[in-house]
């Protein structure tokens, strides 16, 4: 049953103003496409979720989407700070900006909870640390075999999960390589999924290699096709990071007008990722990734 | 470069040396990946790096300009996903050395890459902890890597991201902590380790160049000084080269 | 550093009489060749562990290696019982066997739990079964969100895992694909780990697909090459499951002597796993896979 | 073969078509096995076929002959850990249905597949759980199949290995049990549900040439039979040609 949607009809039947969203992907696989599509949209009130995040959630806290991020480290890597974010935190600007903040791994341990609909998980990280003390989330379990306190975290369900992968086929059964990060745990942690890839293939081509699959079409609710949609991270296999827009997204973002003339052009100004992507041909032909091909392997039996 | 290096090429030096070969290093951007892959072209050609992100053996044919570039994947022994990598790797005890930077560093080891000022309000909002807060807690070895600048050594943290020996003295074994806490802070004066006893920071070894007085003018608190008092070895010609021609990134370096 | 070692020599020194031995694989991958030479070398008091104890442990078993199973499910799949593990826990023949048993889900969790270095690990299963009641393992953990009470299982963490996969290079950079069960947390969560592969291959065929990779050398103390060393279970790729074999065993094993003279001829009687090959070259040349290989996919970026 | 079907057959296709298009099945061997093949091949094109060998969506060239077997690999969509099939998929509660055998079944819909007589001294030592228990719990349908013998359908099982309504009535919710209970049990010789309030079994529907007499016979407690008892509809003629040419085990019927 194909669920294939433009990402106009998918952000549009499954973010709602006020979701708790997460959107995943650790430097690879990050979603631009869809925050620029819920930003055009003018999606509001959202509590954004990632480990880091990211020019993404930089752009749409100036865009006036977010009203909380849960999250772990928010800078732009090796560059700098993330100026929106910062100018939200510190001084409330354009509007206060409610964080929820642990480290990657109790991030990680959120989604993992709820992705096994565990109301909580045990780690043996944040002894000793200040975290547990401005988050009243993170608390104690005394194990019942050693008697030792162990740190906890509880489950986060978001109300969808946006995740950017190389391949899916029309059912939404999707495959990802490279770096997978957190994109199984966040999706099955989520109630709603929306699955924005590169191309779309044929089910038999998932089928082919069932190993490589992240998520089956049953736990999808649509399937986005969006090349270079997550642009300017990075898809391996399809092409590179974009580091000098990262370098350069630290001029852009400093001054707020200089945040809005972004947006202005790259945002409300194409009408989706298609015309972003026409405009931005050079760039596209210049981060290509070249054929580094994989041997295949034999399921047969 | 007036002794013919630079500070953050005997940054880089100093802290490659403190490989052993063999050992599984949780790598992240700048000085640390610098010093991981000199060790590894020069005395370490058995080092293992792990990345956050989830690399495991990587071997990055160009500098990654983040812990999760493309390069980290392509040619590695292995990709993982990142709940296998907190829990697998580093919760389980197989990160042998991980290394740490912040914005402060207190007398005790203490790391803040959280908030300068008062959490609710902050003077300035830092990133946050990303992996350092478990790194410091669950890696066999942790290793520091800091410019040495008096606003990030002051006496006490704003706010401890990443456990060092809190209070001092047996404080972190009190509360049970894992992990041993911090063994060495590199910066571009010297080399620092913490006496074995009351866990505060000593001034064990001298970059060239650099004096005590300088370096207790950018420590915010009265410092020791180990006796006696090591000078750090220059580069070498080889680590020197091998930093120049095979580890700058594109377009500059690191 | 090469780990390669014969299998006489990893057995030797890797399992002490006494040790806890988790053998891994579900139905696919299971070590047969090495549960052999541990009977060939007469190991003693070992506890065996398996979520299936299946023919493997039933050998075993009747050879006198095991002291106690820890395990989920002991029968022969399709098929019907296992002779010599009933045998042993009806009349302690030939000797008594310990058994510490619990469900598929509730194994899993105690080595992932082990995998983890957690002492203990929640789930929402064993409510209302008469499982927690013959096994005081089995315990409760109040949650300190909700309130509500979990069951949980402690973690195992034994001392030597055997894994079974389809290729490893020499430093132990091990690769799996088809059905991978608990393979992972059965060896991240054991203190020695021994893999077994089909074929030790280059260390550039496992750089060029690190997505198929199941284990880092680091963490692998030898590696055995052992083609045909999983049968009469199966390899996906090399070889299918003697399911023939499965079906004989039941009569084979229905008597003590006949499950004597199996193991006089099969597995006292051959010196190792090539000469078992080499005597069974026709079932070998029958098993053997057809051809069905995945696509390539692109590393490059 | 008197009604131009055998009893597996009727059961069967009995429990095929309890099957509803779409959802998410996890499948044992066996008559479950043949069941949910059967419906994919007539009116549940889109059933997902789930394995808690980890294999997601299979499609199996072959009948196999165990939940491991390398069929349900080639070709599937998908391939996750026992880790991922037991907490994403099961625990989460992305599994419509489960199917269920044992030893023994009680009165309230328990099943036993663990021991026969005392736990620690045994008459018989079944293969105990597998996946079972966890299936009774999580599984949002629960159905259960089984031969209708005397010795298999006791009144109190002798040890609940997955749970069904415990002892009877609100228990199950009392208890804070997850899951809604077993939904039917499907026999050789009908279908059986479970009444609303005490949650004792019911005989809903017997089975062509099957009689209230005989069933009553191999039940351990006085059985409890619905008004009006439906009688079961044969297997179709297509139902019976797929079942005959489509899925039969290589050497014979499964």
């Amino acid at each position: 049953m194909s669920k294939r949607m433009t990402m106009t009809e998918a952000m549009g039947r499954l973010v709602r103003d006020g979701d708790t969203v997460v959107m995943e992907g650790f430097t690879h696989l990050i979603p631009f496409a869809a925050g620029h599509e819920l930003i055009r949209q003018r999606r509001k009130n959202l509590t954004l979720v990632r480990l880091t995040p990211d020019l993404l959630f930089d752009q749409m806290i100036a865009a006036g989407c977010a009203r909380k991020v849960i999250f772990s480290w928010a800078g732009n890597p090796g560059v700098g700070p993330l100026h929106a974010f910062r100018q939200a935190v510190e001084r409330g600007l354009p509007t206060p900006l409610e964080i929820e903040e642990y480290s990657h791994f109790g991030m990680v341990l959120r989604l993992q909870a709820g992705a096994a609909n565990l109301p909580f998980l045990p780690t043996r990280t944040f002894a000793g640390s200040d975290l547990p003390r401005v988050n009243p989330r993170i608390k104690q379990v005394r194990c019942p075999y050693s008697g030792e306190e162990l740190w906890c975290v509880p489950a986060l369900r978001p109300d969808v999960a946006i995740v950017h992968a190389q391949r899916a086929d029309e059912d939404g059964n999707t495959q990802v390589w490279g770096l997978v990060g957190v994109h199984k745990e966040a999706a099955f942690a989520s109630e709603r999924v929306v699955v924005v890839v590169e191309e779309i293939v044929s089910r038999e081509l998932i089928r082919r290699d069932p190993n490589r699959t992240l998520l089956p079409g049953f736990r999808v609710d649509a399937v986005v096709e969006e090349p270079f949609g997550a642009h300017p991270s990075y898809v391996q296999g399809y092409y590179d990071r974009d580091n000098e827009f990262y370098v350069r997204w630290d001029e852009i973002s400093r001054e707020p007008t200089g945040l809005d003339r972004y947006l202005e052009e790259w945002v409300y100004g194409v009408s989706g990722r298609q015309e972003y992507r026409e405009r931005m041909r050079a760039t596209y032909e210049r981060l290509r990734a070249r054929a580094v091909p994989c041997e295949p392997v034999n399921y047969g039996y | 470069m007036k002794d013919g290096f630079t500070t953050n090429e005997i940054m880089v030096t100093t802290a490659a040396r403190m490989l052993r070969d063999g050992e599984v290093v949780f790598v992240g951007i700048g000085i640390p990946n610098m010093a991981v892959n000199l060790a590894r072209r020069t005395r370490c050609p058995n080092l293992v790096l792990i990345y956050e992100s989830g690399a495991i053996g990587a071997r990055p044919e160009r500098l990654p300009v983040s812990i999760g570039d493309p390069t980290l994947v392509t040619g590695a022994l292995g990709v993982c996903s990142m709940p296998e990598v907190f829990q697998y790797y580093l919760q389980r005890g197989f990160i042998d050395v991980g290394f740490l930077g912040a914005a402060q560093i207190d007398r005790f080891g203490n790391l803040n890459s959280t908030v300068i000022g008062d959490y609710a309000r902050p003077k300035v909002r830092l990133p946050g902890s990303g992996g350092a807060c478990e790194i410091a807690l669950l890696a066999r070895r942790v290793l520091i890597v800091m410019n040495h600048k008096h606003r990030a050594f002051p006496e006490r943290v704003d706010f401890i991201t990443s456990p060092g020996y809190l209070g001092g003295g047996d404080e972190r074994e009190q509360q049970r902590l894992p992990g041993a806490g911090p063994e060495a802070v590199i910066t571009d004066l010297g080399v620092l380790g913490f006496s074995s006893d009351t866990r505060e920071m000593v001034l064990e070894s001298l970059h060239p160049g650099a004096t005590v007085e300088q370096v207790q003018q950018e420590t915010g608190w009265k410092l020791r000084v180990a006796s006696p008092l090591k000078r750090t070895e220059p580069p070498t010609a080889e680590e020197l080269r091998v930093l120049r021609e095979e580890l700058t990134l594109p377009g500059g370096a690191a």
